[in-house]
């Protein structure tokens, strides 16, 4: 797809806006609509539109499935993380309260890095799955 | 080099515009955000010539789209006229031609525009030839050697060389 | 207690039957999963609709709006459009191994090709 | 969209399901953002008009075409439909109506949320702090459920790839 | 301090457990955290356990926000019941697999099997110890959708359709139980299963609750296989690898049925389900058919799996009839054998799957003259079987013995007597691999015995022991199920 | 007032650009020309649409993201368009063609 | 007014169905859909205005990026035939 000229160009031009957009989505999930999964989801779309016009092989490089598989279960462990931290603490689990001296500001601590989590493995495996899919060649038609 | 800057300049502006939020934590984020995606960029090799055509001049670009946006009217209601018209006048046409844009932004660009008009659209776009097909005759006519093609030629600027 | 006054059930309980029934009499795999995810998409309205309150707004606290629309119902679904596409996910995972086995995705070929299969052991 | 969905219920074309599908999504999502629940909406236009018609079609890349036809025993289906319809109407009945201010749903958990989410959690998204922190648990499942699927995609889909390796 | 946060432990150890297996990579490692992960859980239900025995109900508030508004973690005599079930048989087929992934699964397929198994687990626990309608929904999903990659594992190709088909039938199963719970949450206001219960009382005529009820209990019947909608078990059950058969065939159902009770009693109460609807008339005729058509149909099998996957169906049966009881009595007998099938299944299935990895299939034929080539083994499935059948000094006599008080308590002599009757059905599918494994001549030269790894011989024994255990020691399980019948009936008044 | 009037004029223009093409889809005899059609939307109809709306919404953010998402459409929907055609055309999607079939100016 | 303009794009948005119902080929049916992806992106944004909230017009972007994802997936599905490879092979 590299091939088609407009498609090409118009891409390279879009995607580094689509992922600030990702991102901004992803930290205005305070205040606007969104948050780490739709982040998520639009973080892997952009790197999916590359994939589409640059050829998996370069996403694959790009982002390696190594990377990839990591951030599938980082993203859990991030949250979960979070968790045991409140636990250490000295408060419940999943307890932010006590993430920082002030509670609001520990709510707010604790929804920051839960949305991280959720946005890391929600990409991962969107580009996981993404990858699984298109790098597979079709078996043979029996039929 | 300049280039990569000038990315993360239009990046950040994009980021402040969208969120409107001034507090020094979301700066923050927005400044990390942008290193990010700019790094990235450079990995995917889309932060080139055509990626982030930070070249053109500007005022061009504006003045080139305005006159865009009136050709585009212009074409819009006659094709509406068509469409309301209960004879359906169509009288559909493929025509090839050369561009005589040399860069891919430009080709591009040129592409896009035949495309926007309503009327015409552009099949196939390479440096050598364009296929475009048009809803009516006239249209086809008008998009050979057309207005168009001699103002991206002069929008997209001839003193770089293309380095595709 | 009206029955226009449920339309929004109605809108509901016909997609969730529509879905359901092409679970049921297609034969097709990836058909079903199609089926299967208007299904679940059913029940969002299910949940949604009776969060909105009339003259409510969108569940973002800012100055000069009171009445907001019920935001539980929207985390639930949140969650719950995150397992359909998990599901699909892997329902889709299987079709194509089942494809790559098999292949066809055609409920009655493959078990078709399972009897015959069996037979001849 | 009602019609959408006989439209998918009755193409035959696996690709054009795909592409109605995703109208249906898109639909979906608009309908849901009329009803205020914008994040929600956000979330089905991503992932009903994004990722799952990409993912379906990759399915559909791998599986291939149409389908083969349509099916025999039909008055089952639709029995067992018209079953649930009868049930689904008649619980519905006992709910209040539609945009009803004073259902229970209104009443009971949902206004301590409103009221003190800001002060309490200090976002002022009510449906980012009930996601993230009052049911943060919740969020936490559904991380999993994700992280579920893409290790169980990975588990399903890798072996292949690994045998075809060997074999070469 | 850490006493204080056992509830949530139960299920984050595991859950945690998961993505560090997969982010680790390699498979031995993957295996000794996901059995260290278990044993955790074990001990921290055992723990959980004692304590409620001693104090009665813990409430755990996830994330310090009170119950209605935050999630609650809810531990009584029945979840902790359940807990100790489930994270037991994960803890003894855990090391189990270690072999029996190596030699059923091909490649680097076995790192992500115990990622599925702890999420599996994960999801089993969270199902049993949570306080809220939606939590529980999700964790129902984490659950369902690594057993599915589970089943789908199976070296078999069938595997893939049956998990295919347990995907579809699964996810409506779900989105039914989801429904209820929107009919319920939009009647009452509020997910907490306690908090709903509160409000429900009083208006249990209304029709969305009636509806609610109907839909909760189709999606819960669903998943865990009653009878006219268990068509998904037997080939999931099949074609699964072995260590995924037996802990699917020993938890994954039962803790849908403790879900089903848990409804049933708390949420809904007797009055709606006796006296509004005919619910347990129909639970009732249900289970009998169960019983007596699975019964029926699992003497016809030839493959051993196959068979007593149609067992678990009957067996299934035999605890749906014990809640449709609605007795103390009945309950406790439901309990009882909930359990206690748990770990006769596990047994069996354990020890098919020792078979499996010597002959590398179970069909009757293979099993020909198997009690020359691996007396123990034999001898262990028949025990096992016993058990299933419900002689005395098993398990399996006990639930069932107390299944027949139950119902001569109430007065209903005829269903003793089916209980008593499906028995000797029983008897007859046991009797087919008796027959095989002692008094046919091998068909084939015996298969030779390779190594006997230790990690598979001692669980699944350790699994037979305990169904003679539980056939003399009855302290704990009547006991405790005494205890959470007890509870359930008094939330249900 | 003025700025209220010119709104309204411009998104009622733009719906009706919208409905234009709609009908266009629908009457138009072969793919190709309907995508024609479908170009009327993407471009009239959804430029005076926010047109109108960004003199509604004055000069503040909104307006920014309006000029985003005005900026995105025109981007992408050529594209999209372009590709569609192409591919169509690589399928073997034949354009109907009136009598003078594919001349070769210049 | 919004609501004028909301009603234009919802008949829009019926036509637009009504042509990916009849659309004799698949092509047919993505010009439908890509244009129920501009109209839900134009409808959003008047949606936002009509319930007084415009500051939800990060989900219209939304929508347009992944519409364009989205089609473009399906365009090159249908050209190629596959999502994966690079199709460099068309020198154009």
């Amino acid at each position: 797809m590299k091939g088609f000229l407009v498609l090409r160009i118009v891409a390279k031009m879009l995607i580094p806006y689509i992922l600030v957009f990702a991102l901004y989505v992803q930290f205005h999930g305070d205040y606007s609509p969104g948050g780490g999964f739709q982040a998520g989801v639009i973080a892997a779309a952009a790197i999916m539109l590359y994939g589409l016009i640059f050829g998996l092989p370069s996403a694959r490089r790009l982002v390696p499935d190594a990377v990839v598989e990591t951030m599938v279960g980082l993203g859990v462990l991030i949250y979960a993380g979070v968790g045991l931290v409140g636990l250490a603490l000295g408060g419940n689990y999943l307890d932010y309260f006590v993430l920082a001296r002030d509670p609001v500001a520990g709510q707010l601590r604790g929804i920051f890095w839960v949305e991280i989590g959720v946005a890391i493995t929600v990409s991962g495996v969107m580009l996981k799955i993404f990858y699984m899919f298109a790098g597979r060649r079709r078996r043979d038609d029996t039929r | 080099m300049l280039r990569i800057a000038s990315l993360l300049v239009a990046l950040f502006a994009f980021w402040v515009l969208m969120s409107g939020m001034f507090s020094p934590f979301l700066l923050g984020l927005g400044v990390a955000s942008v290193v990010a995606v700019t790094w990235l960029a450079r990995h995917m090799e889309i932060a080139d010539r055509e990626g982030h055509p930070a070249h053109l001049r500007l005022v061009a670009v504006v003045s080139y789209w305005l006159w865009l946006f009136k050709e585009i009217w212009l074409s819009g209601l006659k094709v509406a006229r068509i469409i309301l018209d209960p004879r359906l006048p169509v009288s559909p046409t493929l025509v090839r031609f050369a561009p005589s844009q040399k860069t891919a932004v430009g080709i591009a660009t040129h592409a896009n525009s035949i495309t926007l008009t309503p009327g015409t659209i552009t099949v196939q776009a390479n440096h050598q030839e364009f296929l475009v097909h048009a809803l009516t005759r006239d249209g086809a006519a008008g998009v050979v050697e057309s207005e168009m093609n001699r103002r991206v030629r002069e929008f997209e600027g001839s003193d770089l060389e293309e380095n595709d | 207690m009206s029955v226009l006054g449920h339309y929004n059930y109605w809108v509901t309980v016909f997609l969730m039957t529509a879905g359901l029934y092409i679970v049921i009499a297609r034969g097709n795999l990836v058909k079903k999963l199609i089926g299967l995810s208007i299904f679940q998409t059913s029940v969002y309205l299910l949940y949604v609709a009776p969060g909105k309150v009339i003259g409510g707004t969108a569940p973002i606290i800012a100055p000069g709006y009171t009445l907001y629309s019920n935001p539980l119902p929207h985390v639930l679904i949140l969650t719950a459009i995150v397992v359909g596409v998990a599901t699909l996910a892997l329902g889709l995972a299987l079709a194509v191994r089942i494809h790559e086995q098999y292949g066809s995705i055609e409920e009655d070929e493959i078990l078709a090709a399972d009897r015959e299969a069996e037979e001849r052991a | 969209m009602a019609v959408l969905t006989v439209g998918v219920a009755v193409q035959r074309n696996l690709f054009s399901v795909v592409i109605l599908s995703g109208i249906y999504s898109f639909l979906m999502a608009t309908v849901l953002v009329a009803l205020d629940a914008v994040d929600v909406g956000m979330t089905e236009a991503s992932v009903g008009a994004g990722v799952s018609s990409v993912l379906l079609l990759g399915a559909l890349t791998l599986c291939g075409g149409e389908e083969a036809k349509p099916l025999n025993r039909r008055w089952l289906p639709l029995l067992l439909a018209a079953v649930i319809v009868g049930a689904l109407v008649y619980g519905t009945l006992g709910l209040p109506g539609f945009a009803d201010p004073n259902a229970p749903i209104h009443m009971v958990v949902a206004p301590r949320y409103l009221e003190r989410a800001v002060t309490e959690t200090g976002v002022p998204n009510v449906v980012t702090a009930v996601l993230a922190s009052y049911r943060g648990y919740d969020t936490l499942g559904e991380t999993t459920v994700v992280f579920t699927a893409g290790a169980g995609v990975i588990a399903l889909l890798r072996r292949r790839r690994r045998a075809a390796k060997g074999a070469k | 301090m850490i006493l204080a946060h056992l509830p949530a432990l139960e299920v984050v150890v595991p859950l945690i457990a998961a993505p560090l297996t997969l982010v680790l990579r390699r498979a031995s490692i993957a295996w000794a955290l996901t059995t260290a992960a278990c044993a955790i859980s074990f001990v921290v239900a055992l723990l959980l356990a004692v304590e409620v025995a001693r104090g009665g109900p813990i409430s755990y508030a996830i994330g310090s926000w009170a119950p209605p508004w935050g999630i609650e973690y809810r531990v009584d005599a029945l979840s902790s019941f359940m807990l100790v079930l489930v994270s037991g048989i994960a803890t003894v087929v855990a090391p189990y697999a270690l072999r029996s992934v190596a030699t059923e699964l091909r490649g680097g397929q076995g790192t992500l099997l115990y990622t599925m198994f702890c999420l599996c687990v994960a999801g089993l626990l969270g199902m049993s110890i949570t306080g809220d309608a939606f939590n529980l929904f999700v964790f129902m999903e984490i659950a369902s959708l690594s057993s599915y990659v589970l089943i789908a594992l199976g070296r078999d190709r069938r595997a893939l359709l049956a998990s295919f088909q347990y995907l579809i039938l699964g996810t409506i199963g779900a989105t039914f139980f989801v429904i209820g719970v929107g009919l319920l949450f939009l009647k009452t206001g509020t997910l907490n299963l306690a908090d709903m219960a509160d409000r429900l009382h009083g208006e249990s005529t209304d029709r969305a609750v009636r509806a609610a009820l109907a839909f909760i209990v189709v999606g819960m019947s669903l998943k865990l296989a009653l009878f006219p909608l268990h068509l998904w078990l037997p080939n999931a059950y099949t074609y699964a690898p072995s260590t995924v058969t037996a802990l699917l065939a020993a938890t994954a159902t039962k803790v849908s049925v403790y879900v089903l009770m848990r409804f049933y009693f708390d949420v809904f109460g007797l009055h709606l389900l006796t006296r509004v609807l005919p619910m347990q008339d129909i639970l009732m005729g249900l289970s009998i058919l169960a019983i007596v058509t699975a019964s029926l149909v699992a003497v016809w099998q030839t493959d051993l799996k196959r068979l007593f996957a149609y067992s678990s169906v009957a067996q299934i049966g035999y605890i749906t009839l014990g809640i449709a009881l609605g007795t103390r009595e009945g309950l406790t007998a439901a309990i009882v054998h909930l359990f206690n099938h748990g770990i006769t299944k596990g047994a069996l299935f354990l020890l098919l799957g020792l078979v499996a990895y010597y002959t590398g299939r179970t069909p009757i034929s293979s099993v020909r003259g198997l009690a020359r080539s691996m007396p123990l083994t034999t001898f262990g499935i028949t025990l096992a079987g016993l058990s299933l059948v419900g002689v005395p000094g098993t398990a399996g006599f006990v639930s069932k013995w107390t299944l027949v008080l139950a119902a001569f308590e109430a007065d209903q002599w005829w269903l003793g007597g089916i209980v008593v009757a499906t028995s000797l059905i029983a008897v007859a599918y046991v009797w087919r691999f008796v027959e095989a494994a002692y008094l046919s001549a091998p068909a084939v030269p015996s298969p030779v015995p390779r190594d006997r790894p230790l990690s598979m011989v001692v669980p699944a024994w350790i699994l037979v022991g305990a169904c003679i255990w539980f056939g003399f020691d009855t302290s704990y399980t009547v006991d405790a199920a005494r205890r959470a019948a007890t509870l359930l009936l008094e939330a249900a008044q | 007032m003025l700025l209220d009037i010119a709104s309204w004029a411009l998104i009622l223009l733009g719906g009706a650009f919208c409905i234009t093409g709609a009908i266009g889809l629908l009457r138009m005899p072969d793919f190709f020309t309907r995508m024609h059609a479908a170009s009327i939307i993407d471009t009239l109809g959804a430029a005076f649409i926010l047109m109108g709306l960004i003199l509604q919404a004055g000069f503040s953010l909104v307006t920014v993201k309006l000029i985003a998402i005005g900026i995105l459409l025109f981007l992408t929907s050529p594209v999209a368009t372009h590709a569609l055609a192409r591919a169509a055309l690589a399928r073997g999607v034949q354009p109907m063609l009136a009598k003078g079939d594919v001349s070769s100016n210049s | 007014m919004f609501a004028a303009a909301a009603a234009a794009l919802l008949v829009t948005l019926s036509l637009a169905l009504v042509r990916a119902f009849r659309g004799p080929t698949v092509f047919d049916r993505v010009v439908a859909a890509n244009s129920i992806g501009t109209v839900a992106v134009l409808l959003l944004a008047v949606i936002g205005f009509l319930t007084g909230r415009p500051d939800f017009l990060d989900l219209a972007l939304v929508y347009g990026l992944l519409n364009v994802v989205g089609t473009i997936a399906v365009l090159k599905f249908f050209h190629f035939g596959d999502l994966g490879e690079p199709g460099d092979e068309e020198g154009a």
